[in-house]
């Protein structure tokens, strides 16, 4: 099923592998601040982490040129912050502020922006599927050679949603790259507690569509086949649905006391750490010293205080706008 | 100029369908989607011939996936076409409920401002066919309870003519709900008729007695009741909302405050209806100048029955609104 | 794919094939005269035909032993026949009648009777499906060895509740069997313009599920096929799926140019009638004789048209009564 | 007896648990179905525990695909259980309602009253926690539209411990829906609570000045509301609906009728809410008995926003309450 173009390896160089552990870091650092924010209750609602999962966003969003669209989930901090919408903002809109990428009014759960061609941060699983084969759609019908990836977790295959997206996407062969998150889990659902068939490449494949798994713990490997899978689509081959096979480090939202797995399994995944072990792997090759993994640290940790502190410096929306956004402001387009 | 007097004998159905078509044809972003609209000629023969003239790209046959094509307007819409979804019926439009409610109404807000969604849904709506009980809803009432759409209901030739071009325009997404029953009426419309507001009431008969506020397809029974009490020396006025959200509160209550009495006509059930809110609004801003407390004439209670006399039993008819009217005439009156 | 279990040829005697014969030469021609009564508008709504389609309800339903369940479509007469739900109250349903299996108040698209098991008629593309699976896990955990049956149309196949339904039946190893009637169209739409993939057995396989396809024209494969299956599901094995490769050979409905297909191609297929073919089979192989046709020709059309006559005699239920069964009249169960 | 006056010390989320753990010790037929009732322990933990106690067949973890097990529940109520199905919340609701409106509603009418569905499904439902747009709707008066369904919305801890019981033994669908904002309210509840009547609302606070008539979330606003008032000298009665379907219209003109005034407080949107629908009844029913019109507090007409100023603007709140009423009890007061 694997698209025979670009096939060979990625050849890694030091700035590729900077950037790869700088994207990675500023995830894991952002969402450990981020977690720390909620606590102090300046971060509310839910606030689902990414921790674990770094290197699929990296990969995937790595992938996609800057005039390509997508569409994730609201577990999407990485995704956005890969994509290139700034911290801040971010940072931002999970105060609540004016300032925020969304004015405050989505939360960490809808994040958007057009600029970067990000269209959102969906709190209902399965529901961003449409929307990006529709922004695949009109791509088509448009005659461009744009993109659109849709981020998802395993937990969506199970919603109709998802079956009449492959369907539509496939039969229509429209340019819509379907990248599954696979973590096991949904909330407290093991996979084979909610699939008869686990091996979900092959529910791809019953829409004849091209569909592969990939190490979601190996940054490199999940930036190939990304990159593999939106050459295919790129080309005008149709969707291609790339299974991302990873892990969530952390509860899946912040009230969750993770009775449905054991701590032991957790530490088996930590092992596979995808930044811990990328950064040894580039250690070994020689590509980065000791050195620069304490400018990125610092670089990160300068960027997201940064962030925190305009974030506390931004203004509350006034009340009198509540009822604003609800129709456009605008009487055309 | 002259040619304002040319008028053409049409159905509704035909306008419609010129209406699409004058849309297509000056504007390329526009499309039509949905199940059966090209080479079945649609479920109610709307879009009969549309395909042979626009071709399978611009009049696409869908699936049967209502939430997948619903959302793929959505996205389209954002992605900058100007998507016509054809949802076959209103009982069919359940299964997309979630992308209507969750995404297309939310979107716009959920993203601080920053997107649109011009999305046109067209849909068939209402009893009186012997459908039974789940192809007779009438549920363009209910819908309006969503802040975020905009719901229209044509029920002349002009506005099934020319409220679509304006629905096109708007920036929001709009549901446009077709009562069955009018797809066979014909009538004499303007040759040059064309694009027409879409969020004002119009008093289809003006009358100082009391006020038939109504819409869709009871809009004519409204009229033939007017007719008969007018016969009795009632001079009854037919107020057709046109669109019932937003509902044009200004034009209810100044007919009200002409007329001081109220009678309410619409096929949805009863409870929790648009009549309810009509009701309600009377209740808030003209309750000192009611002679007598607004009445409703609605569907009973109960899932459309097939059989005939039932199903006639069950809907709004011309003898129940004529003595809602008397019942209150004679009330102080 | 195919259980092993009970796959010798079934053995056919000259009761057998009478019996087919009967029973689906019954569907045919209570049709064909129901199609003469809606002309006649003594039958109201929607009519969908079987004609042609005959082999897979008499094949499907004779597999079931009578205290299974089942679940149906909107085009279900001949199911509801086969169950042995009587002529008559079927046909005074479709009058409306008070006589009828639903009282009237279903009509043709919802024939229910609980004395055999039968739960509608289903007007709701893929509607039906949950339906079956939750019938079809009371039976698993009342331990009882019953299945259920669900026919729908290949058309339900793009139905997000086809997959969710296909999903939870086989991870619950349910004991319900997906009767698929491909009559290659949905409405307009070809099988080739909905599906990506066209061999739905592929489909069911991506679930894990037994899935096989036969000959819908031949009664004989047919009532094979379906006793294998429900022999499968009904030893625990969970799920099957059989896909019955059929035609329709009328309209849609009673309103539909059939602007889809060629008339030459449905003569292609009336070639395969399933009655005419089995008929001469029976003939040749001396099983039956023209004597014997002509027999059961005469007892059909002296059944049908006594049901008529008692549909003609039938009450029409009173119109106080209109409100009845919206909720049960017993307090309790 | 004395054992009447023992009292216990438990929440509402306490309350619901135990009255689901009495109902499957009283009823081998009541199971509970749902997403992560089990294992996770239930997204609200209302089900915390009981997998242990009752085994994974009586306590299912579901897939994602609200559509099915839904539809599951009410084949499993056909085929003689006693379903309990979880919604996670009323959000996610939307992707079953086709299986609510077109299946559970409608099937005991359809099938001329042969077949009932016993079939409870409880679901979270309101804001309040910063959950923005697709997680905080209250939905529980929209669905009250519906023929064939019972909604209610338990506001105090013998509801939610009393009501559950109830409504199992109801042999139609019943709607239960529980405010998020409730769970962990805590008091003190009689050791022997049980079932309790599920069709009449309650009068919570008396008083002879105004009717405050509201249910669920809101209760609870409008009860401290009254307080307020008194200590203004305005005695303030405040009603409990309890049931939003069927309406307890009696107790409503009853109280007004003592009253004169009514305040409507719902978490609903304002158009086409519940409150629209109890004041349409008030303006039928007691008319002559207004001393001024009848006043509603409902939700801005807004997708929920996620900063917590806007989204306390945005919900009914004790002022908005007691401004209400003062402004009415000023009027020939
Ligand atoms: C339609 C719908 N049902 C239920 C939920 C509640 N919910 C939120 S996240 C989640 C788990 C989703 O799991 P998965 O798709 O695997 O994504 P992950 O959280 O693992 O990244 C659930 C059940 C929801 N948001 N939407
Ligand atoms: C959810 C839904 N969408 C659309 C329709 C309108 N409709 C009625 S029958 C039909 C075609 C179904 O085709 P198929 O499932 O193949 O069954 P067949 O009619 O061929 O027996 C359609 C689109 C419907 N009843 N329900
Ligand atoms: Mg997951
Ligand atoms: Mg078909």
């Amino acid at each position: 099923m694997v698209p025979q173009a670009d096939a060979q390896r990625l050849k890694l160089d030091r700035d590729h592998a900077l950037t790869l552990l700088r994207e990675m870091l500023r995830i894991r650092r952002f969402e450990e601040k981020s977690a720390e924010l909620y606590s102090a209750a300046k971060i509310r609602g839910f606030l689902h982490l990414y921790i674990g999962e770094e290197a699929v966003a990296v990969g995937g969003v790595r992938a996609l040129n800057p005039d390509d669209a997508m569409v994730a989930t609201y577990r999407e901090h990485g995704h956005a912050l890969v994509r290139g919408i700034s911290t801040a903002s971010i940072m931002a809109e999970m105060f609540g502020k004016q300032e925020g990428c969304s004015r405050g009014r989505g939360g960490s759960m809808h994040i958007f922006d057009t600029a970067t061609r990000f269209y959102g941060g969906n709190a209902i699983v399965g529901g961003g599927l449409p929307i990006a084969v529709g922004l695949a759609l009109a791509e088509k019908m448009q005659g461009t050679s744009r993109v659109t990836a849709c981020f998802f977790g395993e937990g969506a295959v199970a919603e109709g949603e998802f079956h009449e997206c492959m369907n539509l996407a496939a039969l229509w062969k429209l340019p819509v790259v379907f990248f599954c998150e696979n973590n096991l889990y949904a909330m407290g659902t093991a996979l084979s507690r909610s699939e008869s068939e686990t091996d979900l490449t092959l529910k791809a494949a019953s829409y004849e569509m091209p569909a592969w798994p990939v190490d979601g713990m190996d940054v490199i490997a999940c930036e190939e086949a990304a990159r593999r899978a939106v050459l295919s689509v790129r080309s005008g081959e149709g969707p291609c649905f790339v299974e991302f096979r990873t892990y969530r480090f952390r509860a899946h939202s912040m009230y969750d006391p993770q009775l449905y797995r054991t701590k032991q399994e957790v530490e088996e995944w930590k092992k596979r750490d995808p930044i811990a072990t990328f950064q040894a792997r580039a250690r070994e090759a020689g590509l980065i010293s000791a050195e620069d993994v304490d400018a990125i640290d610092h670089e990160i940790s300068t960027e997201i205080s940064r962030a925190v502190e305009f974030a506390e410096a931004g203004a509350w929306e006034p009340e009198q706008d509540l009822t604003r956004f609800v129709y456009s402001e605008k009487a055309h387009l | 100029m002259n040619t304002a007097a040319k008028t053409i004998r049409i159905t509704y159905r035909e306008a419609i369908k010129q209406a699409i078509r004058e849309a297509m044809q000056r504007d390329p972003r526009v499309f039509v989607m949905g199940e059966d609209v090209g080479r079945y000629g649609g479920c109610y023969a709307v879009t009969m011939g549309l395909l042979e003239e626009f071709g399978p790209e611009r009049i696409r046959d869908t699936p049967l996936s209502e939430s997948a094509f619903v959302g793929a307007g959505i996205g389209a819409a954002m992605g900058g076409m100007r998507p016509i979804v054809e949802i076959m019926t209103v009982n069919f439009s359940l299964l997309a409920l979630d992308q209507i409610v969750n995404n297309a109404a939310t979107i716009l807000h959920m993203s601080g401002g920053q997107i649109n969604i011009p999305l046109v849904i067209r849909m068939t709506t209402g009893a009186g066919r012997q459908l039974a009980a789940q192809h007779s809803h009438s549920l363009e009432g209910w819908y309006s309870h969503i802040p975020g759409i905009r719901v229209l209901t044509p029920a002349t030739l002009e506005d099934a003519r020319g409220m679509l071009w304006t629905a096109l325009q708007c920036p929001d997404p709009v549901l446009i709900f077709e009562h069955g029953t009018l797809y066979n009426m014909e009538g004499d419309l303007a040759a040059d008729a064309g694009a027409i507001e879409i969020d004002k009431a119009a008093i289809r008969r003006s009358g100082k007695d009391a006020s038939l506020i109504t819409y869709g397809g009871t809009l004519h029974k409204a009229l033939k009741a007017a007719e008969e009490l007018s016969a009795a020396g009632i001079d009854a006025e037919v107020i057709d909302l046109r669109t019932l959200r937003p509902l044009d509160t200004a034009a209810i209550l100044d007919s009200v405050t002409r007329t001081h009495r109220a009678v309410i006509i619409d096929e949805g059930w009863r409870s929790g209806s648009i009549s309810a809110e009509i009701s309600a609004r009377i209740m808030e801003g003209a309750f000192y100048e009611l002679d007598a407390p607004v009445a409703r004439v609605c569907s009973a209670e109960v899932p459309m029955p097939y059989a005939k006399h039932l199903e006639d039993a069950a809907l709004p008819s011309v003898p129940a609104i004529i003595s809602a009217v008397r019942g209150m005439v004679g009330e102080n009156g």
